[in-house]
Parts: C-alpha cells; structure tokens; sequence
C-alpha cells in the first residue's frame, strides 16, 4: 500500500492484504463485505504480529523475572503507547478491556461503586436525584449499562431526541443537561445513521454543569483521526475488532486525573497493591483497571492495526470513504421506493448507511444481498430505540471502510433493484 | 444460492395473503414473542374448546418467512385436537433445526414443507419459527392444557 | 503427537507443535519454560485454527444475516460446544468471559446486582449477616473480588485457614460453612502449593446448608480431566491461556437452572431481550451474560486448544505431569536450605512447585534461573495473603505442562546449585 | 547474561552488610512502599535539618538489588543538602530507567552506578527504585521541604 502523502488511498494495493476479501461466497459470488460497522476484517500484517508474538515472546505480563516475560511485557506496553498516541492520549490513560462494552459497563460499575469506596471517590458517586444523560440513538452498549446504573443507584436517565433527518435534537439542551447531571454518554458516530455528533457543543455543556463526558467512539476512531484530548472528553470507548485488530480487545480512555481516583471495576490479579484477607488496596491506573492475565497478543494485534492504519493515513481512509459515502447516497436516492434513514448528505456523516424499502422487509432485502455474495446488516443493529423513534421495526445497513471498493457500491445499489424485482415491488425498472 | 429455494411461492403466496390474521376473542391465552436481533415480533392468541385448538388469532410485523410461518401454523392446528396440533409443532421444529437435511412429511405439515430451504439459512430459522414459539407458549398458558415439552 | 491410548505421551513429538519452545533466551541458551501457571504456550494447530477462521470466517457473530456471519455464528458455537463436553457441561452452561477473573467477578456483581433485580434474583442477593467462605490459599481473583462484594452489600467474609502441608485446614468446616453461608469458593488446585483441594467434601457441606459454590478451576481444567456436573459444583470458571488456548478467553460455568434466573452483569448489544429507553429485558443464558461483540476467534482457538488436549489424552497429561512432580519433589528435597512450599509429595497435588531457598531472596535465585535459560516465576504469584499464612515474603515456582521433559525438572534442581554457588550459601557442593 | 554483570561486588556487598539500616528516632516523616509483584517492601524514615539530610533510616525485607540499593541512597544523601540529594534521586532513577543505556555519573552516584546491569532488567528497576521511591515520598511528606519532583 503506498504511503506517499498526496496520492489517494490505493484500494487495489489495501485489499491485497485482506485474505478473506478474495475468497467467494454462496455459490462462487465474490464477497463484497459491507458490515465492517458490525466487525473489520484483518490485515495480514496484524495476523502476522500476533502471530509472531506468540511464537517468539509469550508469556504473562507484569508478572514475570524471565526473559519471555520482560518481552511479553514490552510488547505489550508498546502497544499501549502506540494506541495511546493514535487517540491523542498518554499510554496511562489507556486501559484495555475486552471491548468497547466492557468499557462503558467499567465506567457505570466504578460509579456505583463509588458509594462504598470512600472519600476519594465522591466524585463519582450517584443516587437518586442525579441524572444521567444519554441519546436516542446509542447503540444497547452506551445505554442499557446507564440504565443498570440508574437501576443500581436510583438516579434518573433522560435523553435527546433525534431529528427527522437523524441529528441530535439539542434544542433543549440546557434543559436536559442541568446541575443534576452527572454523566453525558453519546456515540461520536451512530452506527446506523452514520450521524457524527457535535462532541464540542456537548463538552461545553457538560463542562458548564460539572458533568462527565462519556464518548462511544467505536464509530470514529476507526474512520478518522480522533483526538480525545483535544475533544476534551472525560472518557472514551472503542473495540480493536472494529479498526482491523483482533476480537478480545477494547479500549477505555479515562482523564488521567480521574482514573487515578475512580474506584476498580473488575478485581483479581495484576490490579492490586497490598492484599490481606481483610481488605485489599489497588495499583495505581491503568493497571488499577485491568485485572488478570490481560489480552496480551490482542493488544500486540492492536499495536500493528494501528501502525496499518497510520502508514495509509487517517485522512486518506476518510477520504475514501468520503467518497464511499457520497456515492452510496446518490445511488441510493437514486432509486425510487428506498428511503434513506439518516443524514441524506455527507455533511458530518460518515460511510455507514441505513435503509428501508418500501414493500420489503429488511430481513428479505438482505436474504437477496446474500444471495448476491453482499454482505450488509439487517435488523436494529443494537439500536432498537432509534428504529423505534423512526417508525421503523428495522433497517438495512451497509457499512463501508478503508478496503471497500467503489465499484462495491454498484453492487449495493444493484442489490436493491434485484430485490424490488424479486419480490415485485414498487420501481424495479 | 438460489433465492427460489428459500422463498417458495407458498411462502410468498402466504406473506401477501396470510391467513387467520388479526387478534380476536374470546381467546384463552395470548403471548408476545420478539425476535431480538431483528425486531420481528407476533402476538399470537390461542382459544381451546376441550381437547380441540378451537381459534388461532395473531398480529405482528417482521418478515416474509415470519409472518407467512405463522400463517402457515393457523392452517395447520385450527380444528386439530391439541395432540395433533403439538404433534405438527415438533415436526416443524424439527424441520427447521435439520439444516435442510430433513425430508419433511407433507401429511403432516402441508404448507409447511416449503420452508425446508428456510432451514439451511439458521440466521432465518428464527424468524420461521417465532409464530410457532408464540404457539407453544400460549398454549403452555391455557390452564386446560398438558403440555408435554416439544 | 501419538494418540494410543496405552503409549504414555510422546513428549518430544508434542513439543514439536510449540515453536516458542526451540527458541533460545540469554545468549543461546535453550528454553526451559516452567511458568505454565501463569500462563500456558499455543501449539501450532491452536494458532492455525485461529488464522483459517480470521482468514475465512470471521464476522460478527449472532448478529447478521449474511454467509460470513453464519459461518462464523457456528464456529463459535461449535466451540462452545466442545468446550462444555470437555467439563461435563452443556453447551447453554457455558459463558465466555475475557478470562477466569471475569468469570469470578461476574458471579460477584450479579449477585449484589440481584438487590435491585426483582424477586427472581432473589436467591442471589447477600446483605449484612451473610456470609462468604473463601480460603487463604485462593488467588487474588478468588479473593478480592468477595471481598469487594461484602463491601458493597454489608456481608461478611470468612475463610479456611491453611495446614503446614500445604492443604485446606478443614478442622472447623462445619462451623465455618454455615446457616448464613451464601457461597463457598476455592481453588481445585492451588497455584502456589499444587494442593488438590475436596471438593465433594466442601460441596457435601455446602449443600446441607443451601450455600453455593464457586470452583476456580483455572490451575485443574488445563492438568486432568474435570466433570463440573459430576463435582456438583454451582458455578466453576477457567482460563483459556492456562490450557493451551489464546489469552483474552476465560469461561464461567454455571449449573442451567442457576444462569436462568442470575441478573445480568455486563450490558449491552447481544444480551437484551427488548429494549426501550426507559428499561430493558435480557436473553436467556449463556446469551445473557454476553455482552458485545465477543472473542470469536479466540473462542475458536480455545476449541482447537480441548480438541489438543483431547487428542493428547488428559489422562496421559496428568500422569505426565505425575511424574514430573515426583521428579521435581525429589529433586528439590535432595538439596539442602531448600523448602518446598506446600505438599511434599504427590498425593493430591499436580506439578506446580513451590520453594524457598535459604539466604537467597526468591527474586534472586529468579535472576539466577532467568540466566540460565529457566523461566520460573518469582514473587506470591497473586497469592499474598497464602504467602503470609507461610510466614514467606515470596517464593519461587516451578509449573510444568504437558510439553515438558523430565530433564527440564533436572535443570531447575541445577539451578538452585548454581544460585546456591553463586550467592554462596549453604549446601553448594 | 552473565550475571555478574547485574550482581556487581559493590552490589553484593551492600546487600551482606547494609549501611545505616534499622529504623531510627527522631524523624519527620515515614515512608512505606511495597512492590506489588514480588512482595518486596521498606519502611523508610527522613529527618531533616534546615536544608540537610541529617538522616534517613530504613526497615524493610526484599532481594539483594532492593536491599542494596536503599543501603547505597543513605551513603548517598545522609548529610547532603535537599538539592543535592534530589539531584541524586533523579540521577538515579533515569539510570535505572536507561535501559543499561546511560553512562552513569560516578561523582553524583558513587557505588550507585553498580546499578547500572541492573537497568537491562525491567522486573528488577522497581527492586532498585523501591527504597529511592520510599525517600522521594518521605520528603515529599515532611512539611518543611520544597519538592520539585523528580
Ligand atoms: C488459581 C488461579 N485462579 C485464578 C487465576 C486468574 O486467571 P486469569 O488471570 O486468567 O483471569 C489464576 C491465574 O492467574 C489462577 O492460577
Ligand atoms: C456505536 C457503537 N457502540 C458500541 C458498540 C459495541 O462495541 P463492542 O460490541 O465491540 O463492545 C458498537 C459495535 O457493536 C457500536 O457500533
């Protein structure tokens, strides 16, 4: 793949590094993979890593005087560093967890823990009368957890609403974030609308009122470059699986200053300071947070997705899929009988695109992409109350990336006449 | 993949005119089932008269394999005796979980038998039998009943 | 690797299929690695298994509807089916966690989850005059996170205290498990002394007074052959790096008729039943403790890992490691200023060997080992509080593992001598 | 690896006859650091005089490389000034973090660049720092000193 700075991402040269993009499905069809919104595929160098590691330096983490186990460790740490810099935070501010989900669950444990860690964690208590602010268009993994947390402490969850063109409704704003509020969790990306959220405007907000910032980032940080310090979130989430690394590994980024005062999540090995029977005090963060033998060839497999994605360059991989974007909703809108669930334009919006059409449901619009070797998401993608808001039981979903052709987009658009057609419906031509 | 052999022209025929569709009474016992990676849903109710599946009533929204199945469920039990009915509700079960290695039995599942293609796609078998679970559960409902598990 | 049944392992045909085991460390000096406790090698077949289905398979599982998806929606159960015949469970009795420490954790949460879950919890809630039993030879993940339990419902903590020989002291058991005991858990094996704990002696006890167990099997499960169901236990939890399998894959078993009514601990995308935003139904189990895209391919290797072990043979892994404790027992008690931390000899115990060197601090016969090509590990191996019990800062542990060789257990007793030498202590000949 | 390189006499013996050990009164502020790994821990005590180190004493149980290098700090800063002491500290500590890099100052660190083999081993840099940490902390708490941290 080249690096040169000026060119545009060289999709030919990308893909070659994908295996599975060559192979062919349901009778011989080649695959066109649009559900990278769901999970990437992986590289071959990232494969390659991981593998090396395993076959040279494994061993457990922080735990060991041997040889092996200072590399492991290395490896490890490095790649912390590593995904620390892609995101604009230092390596301490970077706590690996399984995925994003466990990541927004640690956050809303801490805090209820918080209520039985002492003085030093006031800060992150709540109970009844705080209120805890999310939106309608979350994936389940930045909402049900704030619920639980409501469930636990008694606090109050409210959230905003979305427009019929599928933006935040934040005329109401301040109402909703007001002294109360203790915590304000939104997706950077909706994974369905593809809807990228005015992070700036919410931050103001919340900074205003003292509330902490919860940003569900495992839409963006795959697609373009992110900066958490810069946004000035409290914290962030996001999944190595999404952003050509390995299944097994998320990441929570926590404000130095706030994890080292967060009470622990997850309690065992590797997380503590002093045990007795009676009591236990806890490492310093990010350790603090990470308990047990950790995902130690997952973070090195994350390590080399990062370094991928640098030597194509973020901006290239949005632009790519600026384009992506752009010709999916021409074609789209070019067919009568869909409807586009979403922004209809580019404009902060990324290259993930939900739709309905009309007479077909989306469960069979997809059976007919299968059918055609293209794979798209059909159902509420994790985010029932949003297709709720929009009078939809579900939707279509293709969601493109950096290995995604143009000519991938044909083949979208093709999907949905041959589906009108098939099931004799409104337009097929 | 040949499209035809999922979506069978019973199966179609029965998605664009269901049968038994709409929620009526007197009913003995309802139940509300979802499918969650979908959103497909049905709420099916079941009247008993004795031993004998007397009325079953549904609404519900999903897709074409969902709704024709439950369709395709009130032809088969309604005016059966709740042995046969339960009978037809294992055969169909069973069809569904064989990944289309099954020869179904059209004596005993009439329609039903055009979703032996359903049944090699196991992200759709789901959605054929969401009907048929709604079944199972209302009749475990009623209070007559002995319902010996499937 | 041979697989008659009546041959003992073929040791050199198993190390074959671990290409870290041939590599050098410290100048050239082959590898003996004896920190399998902490965590386990892959043979090549596990890293394969990984690779083809990243190569070909890998998608999101449960979650779509396209061929990728399918395929990878069975390798993943396929290998949770595997799994759960390898411990004498159910496939639905299998939940797959990051590592044991979640496993353990989860249980903990839902259980102070269970306050504010509704009267189906029930069974599952603790408050003040309950009690939990743990042991003072647990590991940190089998202690800390009980005692973070009772600090958040106001239960109380109590546990079994530890023989000189290294085994459970069960003199007041029936005192200690009692009327108030809500749960009762302990390691199979210990980590430190190799101690095999009874079970059914704990499960009978537990059982008389309605408490339930938890088994940290994390050091049992990878060494013989382990039947949950025919233990009786209630839940059990393991490790997938300890036996074989990639890091970042733990599993919790619970009995069926326990899972179905436990309130869900981490929440998210792929656990839910119906969401609004005001509340949230869940799955049922294993679904319901699943949250998030989950460790697909890791959960693929760690079936490649029991079709390893199966295909070896447990039985013949555990007369393997049989000799290799007698071995290394006889090896260490030869030697004189050396104790050995634990059971000294090979009843009830596996081949995890602790020791103490008289005069050299454990870091330093490490240091001594470590340069000799030895990876041992050095410290309280996450198990401070049985360290104490001990009157010992530290020690030093050998563990082996199926792809060791009897001459590894001489180079380990060589390298005492040499630390002995070196630090000129006692006993150098 | 040989390990002489990391067990240098000097190193050797600090750890058989450590240098101003035991645990002595007056002092202004105490000091407990543990490592977390291995168990290893020290009780640290400074007392201060003006602007001097007039004594720092120290109680603790740990390997030869913790032992030691606690032994070598008292030589180091006893009867130094603040600033000199601290100057040491932060010497020390980028030693120990060089990896086996740096070329150690034996006119700031004396028997401290013994250390120096001691730097390509990452689990032993906490053995050597423990007893540095527990001083830089113990300053940290008297009330009369200035910190600049390290
Ligand atoms: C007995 C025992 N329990 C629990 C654990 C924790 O396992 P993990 O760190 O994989 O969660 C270990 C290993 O570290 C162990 O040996
Ligand atoms: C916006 C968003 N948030 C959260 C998640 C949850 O990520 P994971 O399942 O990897 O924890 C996803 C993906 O599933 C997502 O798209």
């Amino acid at each position: 793949m080249t690096t040169m700075d000026s060119r545009p991402l060289d999709v030919t040269a990308v893909r070659a590094d994908f295996p599975i993009l060559s192979r062919t499905v349901r009778d011989g069809k080649p695959l066109v993979y649009l559900d990278s919104g769901a999970t990437s595929q992986r590289p071959t160098p990232v494969l390659d890593a991981e593998r090396r590691f395993l076959e040279t330096s494994n061993a457990a983490v922080h735990r060991g005087a041997h040889q092996l186990a200072e590399e492991a460790t290395d490896a490890y740490e490095e790649a912390r560093a590593k995904i620390a810099s892609f995101v604009g935070a230092t390596p301490g501010e970077v706590v690996f967890t399984k995925n994003a989900t466990e990541g927004i669950n640690l956050v809303a444990y801490a805090m209820s823990n918080a209520a039985t860690a002492g003085p030093e964690a006031e800060r992150f208590s709540v109970g009844p009368g705080d209120e805890i602010v999310v939106t309608e268009m979350e994936h389940h993994a930045n909402l049900v957890p704030w619920q639980q947390l409501c469930q636990r402490t008694g606090a109050t969850l409210r959230w905003f609403g979305v427009t019929p063109d599928g933006r935040l409704d934040l005329s109401e704003m301040d109402q909703l974030i007001n002294e109360r509020t203790k915590v304000v969790a939104f997706a950077h990306q909706s994974n369905v609308l593809g809807t990228v959220n005015p992070v700036e405007t919410l931050v103001r907000r919340a900074r205003e009122v003292g509330a902490l910032v919860v940003l569900d980032a495992c839409q963006s940080v795959p697609h373009f470059a992110v900066d958490f310090a810069e946004l000035g979130v409290d914290f962030a989430v996001f999944s190595g699986h999404k952003m050509l690394g390995p299944s097994g590994i998320g990441v929570l980024y926590g404000r130095r200053e706030l994890l080292e005062v967060m009470p622990p999540f997850l309690t065992g090995g590797s997380m503590i300071e002093l045990v007795r029977m009676e009591s236990s005090t806890f490492a310093p963060p990010p350790q603090r947070f990470e308990a047990g033998v950790p995902m130690t060839s997952q973070a090195v497999g994350l390590g080399a997705a990062v370094d991928y994605l640098n030597a194509v360059g973020m901006d290239r991989v949005a632009e790519h899929e600026h384009l992506l974007a752009e010709r999916t909703l021409d074609g789209l809108r070019s067919l009568p009988g869909v409807r586009i669930v979403g922004p209809q334009n580019t404009v902060d919006r990324g290259a993930t695109v939900a739709f309905v059409v009309d007479g077909i449901h989306p469960h069979d619009v997809g059976q007919v992409f299968d059918s055609l070797g293209v794979a798209v998401r059909v159902g509420h993608h994790c985010a029932w109350p949003l297709h709720r808001a929009c009078s939809i039981p579900a939707s279509v979903r293709a969601s493109f990336y950096l290995y995604n052709e143009l000519s991938e987009v044909d083949a979208l658009v093709n999907g949905v006449r041959e589906a009108q057609r098939f099931f004799g419906v409104g337009g097929a031509a | 993949m040949d499209l035809e052999s999922m979506y069978q022209e019973v199966i179609l025929d029965h998605y664009k005119n269901p049968h038994a569709r709409g929620l009526r009474e007197p009913y003995d016992a309802e139940s509300f089932q979802v499918n969650p990676t979908c959103g497909d849903e049905v709420t099916l109710r079941v009247r008993l008269d004795g031993d004998t599946v007397a009325d079953v009533s549904y609404e519900g929204q999903g897709c074409s394999i969902s709704q024709a199945s439950t369709s395709v469920l009130t032809d088969l039990v309604i005016g059966r005796s709740l042995k046969e009915a339960l009978a037809k509700l294992d055969a169909f079960t069973e069809l569904m979980q064989s990944r289309g290695e099954a020869e179904p039995d059209e004596d005993v599942l009439e329609d039903g038998i055009a979703f032996v293609g359903v049944a090699k796609y196991p992200a759709r078998v789901k959605c054929a039998l969401l009907g048929w679970m709604a079944f199972k559960d209302a009749v475990g409902r009623t209070s007559t009943s002995e319902v010996t598990s499937p």
